[in-house]
């Protein structure tokens, strides 16, 4: 039962004293209930997608060795509001060569598209809009209804760097369907259920009982749907479809004012729910260590909500920390060409993911669960995740070792200019 | 060879079509008869002792009859020759009738002729017979009269435009009339999608108008279409004299301006004779090395953010920054430097800024390092410009390539080494050349590493140079110039090659002529050749590896 | 004197545009005017325009040493995004009847910011015979900026000046006030 | 002197399918460890106008060239700098007096057509004209462009043989132009003379007075 019917019947039993199972209007009061969820998981992709792109703006900007935004509010925090309520207000221009009814609706439908996600996302173990059986196979399909948007955004505007855009974006978005779910298929595979709670549940709070760390080919099929979901998403270095040096800006070129903001709002909003997916499949999602949800769910009154608020910050820890790495990508790569861009998913990501599915066909088959080889193997990806952490870190330091040491050389000579300090 | 003896080679193989032979210009030239021009030009590039393979500059010189001489006047049209193998160049002319002035065209012998010879008919109303297609170059194509014209008269409007700040001010605000967009589009081909890449477009470096015609994201064909920055400096250098003409070299190109004051010093020097102090050699020679890598990080640090990272063109700008910040108190600007005089360089260089760029220097070597692993061996970077747009040493010099990219090409060849001036003899330097790191000999990546080495070459440069400068005056009084009657071409080596100043005096304080010959120009002449076939991802790939900037090509 | 919090002195400002009759608006009004003006002016998604030398002072402004962004100045590719036109460098009449297309093309409210001496009366250019003696001969322009090029600083500061400008607005003015050409 | 273009080589299929994976995944880790170490430094940026150490109009050389500025009180109205200028964007009328005494009707300087190429100052030869390291101009209409530094009717010209000491750089343009530098940092500190030589008495007051008139 997930929390939508709960609330609906918690809210027939208390205040209309009704059978939720026999009370004629239970579905009314479910269709109000959902609208409000509705209303709430908007508010919250807002309240997301703004930041986010303040924290972008933020990170790039340190990565740039500049500041970013930060005039609005303390520390530029508000900036997401003041564009918001900009283009907001900004004159909505219709190309007068445009066709009219699809311009209007495509930034709609995207925005649709990437809405319709958040319904199977599992925030917590009782917070998800609809626990649907077939929630990995509902994410893919609607998840794709984007490209419809981006389609008719591109054909619509009647210009044609907007089509180039659209129809890049329809190539890459139908493409890199294919790795993305051969490598929720592994997840699918090892956790015996399309639904999203059910992968979670498969899984355990403890990194080793993430799917991840499962075994080497988790391991790798994480990386390879991170990749087919960064393409998904447009972004750097599949970002393509608004590609500024070559199609200026893509799609979306004819766009101003509110309609353009529904497609940065997209775009936005899908880097989290990429982030968000990779890590209830593959990072354990809103496990707390050490406590199994049964005994979550037998508690009670502030305990219980305690608990609950635990697993939500666990889950959007975890994907935030992804939605950085996202960022931080983008900002270090350049961009494919276009044929590189086939080539990569159809010569590289589809044989590979396919690969990473007969092996974990075959290590459910030749590994039984929980037995010693599955925890020899468990142990090791966790030592090779924790190795590529440590190697990374090593690296990083290294690199602006270099960078201090010089700087300790410049230090109390009168420089006109300022060197960038460590902090 | 001297020109003198190249002159008697033609003599021998074309008898007759030598009708002078001008020895006593600072450049010699053989004036020949129009109609027997194209012959001498295919001996000169086909004969195996000449070898003439490279067509520096194609241009012309109006000269209207004195109303009291009784020579007539005519159109001077110069081929400036040069052969980098024989190392030894000459300078024909011929003089055609003003009224109407028709030779044939050399398009077919040298490439870059084409574009040479479009400027020519724009600015001067010289038809080239059997040339492919002569239509305007640089001003619109309903742009009535030829400007270089001693004689043209600037109109009052454009398309309802007023022309003069007078009259916009008089008019008080933004006219209503809309200008026609002029129409400068070739037919279309059947069966293909025409774009209009530009003028305004992010990764065309300034206003560049490219017309594709594309299938799909594959080009049939990339016509650039320039002019949009067409400023008329020529014209005016004309009017402004010798000493006001330096600041308007900045603004051929700004971001080499130090190369261009080098050259139109250079230039004029040699037509007074005035020789320069040491010190102001070595000052000129560091200014011009900070603003190479300058240049050069703006150009590496476009062509990534054409290739969509941006991060690396925005650390790029902050290492510039500083460049900037030493050019401030060595001359006073950021950009548009005005720092060389006749005589010497507007202000010496103080001993604490050689040791700021001494700091600086060591600062950036490491920056070097790091931008390497952030960009330039990054697989992605690398499959974007490895074995893209390829150009043959061949093609690069028939079309007239110049700088780093002729050198990424395979040709070794830098105007700072082979053909030497001011004080750069005395350094040790490598000249870089392509070495096929990635992919195919002068490759897109080959002409990106190019540049890169090529800073490390001017730091080499810069390290020796602030050892051994010299004390002394870095600066002689130089009268204002009024060079005596004469003709000179002085090159200098800029971040985007060869940068030439053909400077024709007459004796008074303003340049009768001054053609500016600038390496982006030619670097335009071959997109249209390498284009079919490439993608449009590989289009900006291209532009960006080239390093062109507007104003260097539309002057 | 008092300092507003980005340190500007609101009493030294000279008048910069007249904003029409209405002298006293509504109190409601004036709050809306408020929440518009400040989201407006720290949103400034300036056009990448950039023609000639003053271009690369325009991309150095938005580098690491002065970064626009601060402000929420953020530069865009596509003219219909914009809000603010900054012409930065000399205009041909080649050109210029694009720079009028791009004005065209630009949402409402937007402004026009001639940089350098060669948009404000086409500098050293004007007595060229190619050159658009001054780019409001073909767009009008709000504020004009000296310098050849200017610094970034200065370009910076010309923003600053633009934020004035959309703070003394009533927020539907523009949209009433100018035509399209 | 022209090499042969070496033709192509054509590695082993296998071992370049995954040299391909091994260099992206490598190539883009290295990447990423440069971009992570940045965001450790600190930025670079100068915070103008209000967030720096001091008003960045003093962090430039001495050298720079911003907006031009005449000291009326030593231009001998040599016409120098006008002639010298290439486009003319300096305009000195003087008019005689019947007693001998010249006074200056105009002097100005157009910022809108300056190039900021310093030949002007340059060929001053009395240290007049000169850049000042003043760089925030911007205005609202084109007429406010152009500096009139003929404050008021009556200005004399001042002869060659005893001239007064420049007044400090800037502070000309100041008194000139309204909300001129009104990019202060906060809670800016009285500012030193940004020249050597000492300003003297007289400059403080207002428009001042040149010598000669009384």
């Amino acid at each position: 039962m997930n929390i939508i019917q709960h609330v609906a019947n918690l809210l027939i039993r208390s205040v209309f004293h009704a059978d939720p199972a026999s009370w004629p209007w239970t579905w009314l009061v479910q269709a109000v209930v959902i609208g409000i969820a509705a209303f709430l998981a908007f508010a919250f992709v807002a309240i997301f997608a703004g930041p986010v792109s303040w924290i972008e703006r933020r990170i790039a900007g340190r990565i740039q060795s500049r500041i970013g935004p930060n005039r609005v509010g303390p520390q530029g925090v508000l900036q997401w509001l003041a564009d918001g309520v900009k283009c907001w207000l900004k004159e909505d221009l219709v190309p007068a060569a445009a066709d009219r009814p699809l311009f209007l609706a495509a930034p709609y439908l995207v925005f649709t598209g990437m809405f319709g996600a958040f319904v199977v996302l599992p925030f917590g173990a009782q917070v998800v809009a609809a626990d649907l059986n077939v929630g990995i196979l509902y994410l893919l399909a609607i998840t794709s209804l984007v490209v419809v948007g981006l389609l008719m955004a591109g054909w619509g505007s009647n210009s044609k760097w907007a089509l180039f855009g659209g129809v890049r974006s329809a190539a890459q978005l139908v493409s890199y369907e294919v790795p993305s779910a051969f490598s929720l298929l592994c997840v699918v595979l090892l956790a015996g259920t399309l639904s999203t709670q059910g992968i979670v549940a498969a899984q355990g709070g403890w990194p080793w009982d993430w799917f991840i760390f499962r075994n080497p080919f988790m391991f790798a099929a994480f990386f390879l749907y991170f990749t087919a979901a960064i393409a998904e998403g447009n972004r750097t270095p599949f970002d393509l479809p608004e590609a500024e040096s070559e199609i200026v800006a893509g799609y979306n070129i004819e766009y101003s004012g509110m309609r353009f903001l529904f497609f940065l709002f997209a775009e936005w909003a899908n880097i989290w729910i990429m982030a968000a997916i990779s890590a209830f499949a593959f990072l354990g999602g809103w496990q707390i260590p050490g406590i199994a949800p049964e005994q979550i769910a037998a508690t009670k009154g502030w305990e219980f909500v305690g608990w609950q608020a635990l697993s939500w910050t666990i889950f959007l820890v975890k994907a935030t920390f992804l939605v950085f790495v996202v960022i931080q990508i983008r900002w270090t790569l350049p961009r494919l060409r276009v044929d590189q861009l086939m080539i990569t998913c159809w010569k590289y990501l589809v044989p590979l993911s396919m690969l990473m599915v007969l092996g974990v066909l075959v290590l459910l088959a030749l590994v039984p669960e929980g037995g010693g080889a599955d925890t020899i193997l468990r142990g090791a990806m966790v030592g090779l995740g924790l190795a590529v952490v440590l190697v990374s870190a090593l690296r990083v330091r290294r690199t602006f070792r270099v960078d201090r040491e010089h700087y300790r050389e410049m230090e109390g000579r009168d420089l006109w200019y300022p060197p960038y300090r460590l902090p | 060879m001297t020109p003198a003896e190249i002159r008697e080679r033609v003599s021998a193989a074309c008898p007759g079509a030598v009708e002078e032979f001008q020895a006593d210009l600072l450049d010699p030239v053989l004036r020949l008869r129009p109609d027997r021009l194209r012959e001498v030009c295919r001996f000169l590039r086909d004969d195996p002792g000449l070898r003439l393979h490279y067509l520096r500059l194609v241009t012309g010189i109006d000269r209207p009859a004195a109303a009291d001489s009784e020579t007539p006047g005519g159109i001077d049209v110069v081929y400036h020759l040069w052969s980098y193998e024989l190392r030894h160049g000459c300078q024909l002319r011929v003089r055609l009738d003003r009224a109407n002035p028709v030779v044939e065209t050399v398009s077919d012998l040298w490439p870059d002729a084409n574009w040479y010879e479009r400027e020519c008919f724009d600015l001067l109303g010289v038809t080239f017979a059997g040339h492919p297609g002569l239509t305007r170059l640089l001003m619109p194509a309903d742009w009535v009269g030829h400007p270089l014209r001693k004689d043209y008269a600037r109109p009052e409007r454009y398309h309802g435009l007023p022309t003069s700040r007078a009259t916009v001010l008089a008019e008080g605000r933004a006219a209503e009339v809309a200008p026609a967009m002029h129409d400068t589009k070739a037919q279309p081909i059947e069966g293909y999608l025409r774009l209009n890449m530009g003028p305004h477009h992010p990764a065309t470096h300034g206003v560049i108008n490219f017309l594709l015609e594309t299938d799909g994201e594959i080009l049939k064909k990339a016509t650039p279409d320039v002019g949009y920055l067409h400023r008329g400096i020529e014209k005016l250098a004309e009017q402004v004299g010798y000493v006001g003409t330096m600041p308007y070299t900045d603004r051929v190109d700004y971001l080499g301006a130090m190369f261009t004051n080098h050259g139109w010093a250079l230039a004029v020097e040699k037509l007074l004779g005035v020789e320069v102090p040491r010190r102001a050699e070595f000052c000129r020679v560091i200014a011009s090395e900070l603003n190479r890598i300058a240049s050069h990080l703006i150009s590496t640090g476009s062509l990534a953010m054409d290739l969509g990272a941006f991060t690396p063109f925005l650390h790029w700008i902050r290492e510039r920054e500083t460049i900037n910040d030493i050019m401030e108190r060595i001359c006073g600007a950021r950009l548009t430097y005005n720092y060389l005089r006749f005589g010497g360089v507007s202000r010496d260089i103080d001993p604490e800024t050689l040791d700021k760029i001494k700091h600086w220097i060591d600062h950036f070597e490491p920056m070097m390092d790091e931008f390497d692993r952030l960009i330039s061996s990054n697989e992605i970077f690398v499959r974007r410009l490895a074995g893209v747009a390829v150009i043959s040493p061949a093609d690069a010099i028939a079309y007239g390539l110049v700088g780093p990219n002729l050198r990424a090409s395979g040709v070794a060849w830098d105007t700072r080494r082979d053909e030497p001036y001011s004080i750069y003899p005395e350094f040790a330097f490598d000249v870089v050349t392509g070495r096929a790191v990635h992919g195919t000999l002068g490759d897109a990546y080959d002409r990106y590493d190019c540049r890169l080495r090529e800073i490390k070459e001017s730091l080499k440069i810069l390290r020796q140079a602030m050892a051994a400068i010299p004390e002394g005056e870095a600066r002689v009084k130089v009268p204002r110039p009024k060079p005596a009657a004469n003709e000179v071409y002085a090159r200098v080596e800029g971040p985007r090659g060869e940068c030439g100043f053909y400077v024709v005096s007459d004796g008074t304080e303003k340049p009768y002529r001054a053609r500016f010959r600038t390496g982006s120009f030619t670097a335009m002449t071959i997109i249209e050749h390498l284009s079919p076939g490439l993608m449009l991802a590989d289009l900006v790939a291209l532009i960006g590896s080239l390093d062109v900037i507007a104003p260097e090509i539309d002057r | 004197m008092t300092d507003t919090p980005a340190g500007r002195d609101p009493t030294a400002q000279a008048p910069l545009c007249p904003t029409g009759g209405d002298s006293a608006p509504l109190v409601v009004t004036t709050r809306i005017d408020d929440l518009v003006n400040w989201s407006r002016e720290n949103s400034i998604w300036y056009l990448l325009f950039a023609t000639a030398c003053c271009g690369i002072e325009l991309m150095q402004t938005g580098g690491p040493r002065t970064d626009l962004d601060r402000f929420g100045a953020v530069f865009r590719s596509s003219p219909r995004q914009s809000d603010l036109l900054i012409v930065a460098g000399t205009i041909t009449y080649k050109m210029a009847d694009r720079v009028r297309l791009i004005y065209a093309q630009m949402a409402e409210p937007r402004y026009v910011m001639a940089m350098g001496s060669c948009a404000n009366c086409g500098g050293l250019f004007q007595q060229s015979y190619s050159v658009v003696p001054g780019v409001d001969a073909i767009v009008p322009v709000d504020i004009y900026l000296p310098g050849c090029p200017p610094r970034p600083e200065a370009l910076n500061e010309a923003i600053l000046r633009v934020q004035d400008l959309m703070k003394s607005e009533h927020w539907a003015s523009r949209r009433q006030g100018r035509g399209n050409p | 002197m022209v090499p042969a273009v070496p033709p192509p080589v054509r590695p082993n299929p296998v071992r370049a399918y995954f040299g391909n994976i091994r260099r992206a995944v490598s190539s883009t880790f290295e990447g990423m460890t440069v971009t992570m170490s940045w965001l450790f430094r600190r930025p670079s940026t100068i915070q103008y106008p209000d967030r720096t150490e001091k008003p960045v109009r003093e962090m430039l050389p001495e050298t720079y060239r911003g907006l031009l500025e005449v000291d009326l009180s030593r231009c001998t109205a040599c016409l120098l700098c006008a002639k010298t200028c290439p486009l003319g964007c300096i305009s000195i009328e003087t008019c005689k007096h019947p007693d001998g005494a010249r006074e200056f009707q105009t002097f100005d300087i157009d910022n809108g057509l300056c190039m900021f190429c310093g030949l002007c100052a340059e060929a001053c030869n009395f240290d007049a004209l000169a850049h000042t390291r003043e760089f925030e101009a911007s205005v609202s209409s084109a007429e406010q462009l152009t500096v009139r530094f003929v404050d008021r009717p009556g200005r004399l010209v001042a002869k060659a043989k005893d001239l007064p000491p420049r007044r400090p750089r800037g502070s000309i343009l100041a008194a000139l132009i309204p909300g001129f530098g009104r990019r202060r940092r906060r809670a800016a500190p009285p500012e030193p003379p940004a020249s050597p030589a000492p300003a003297p008495a007289a400059g403080a007051e207002g428009p001042e007075n040149p010598e000669g008139t009384a």
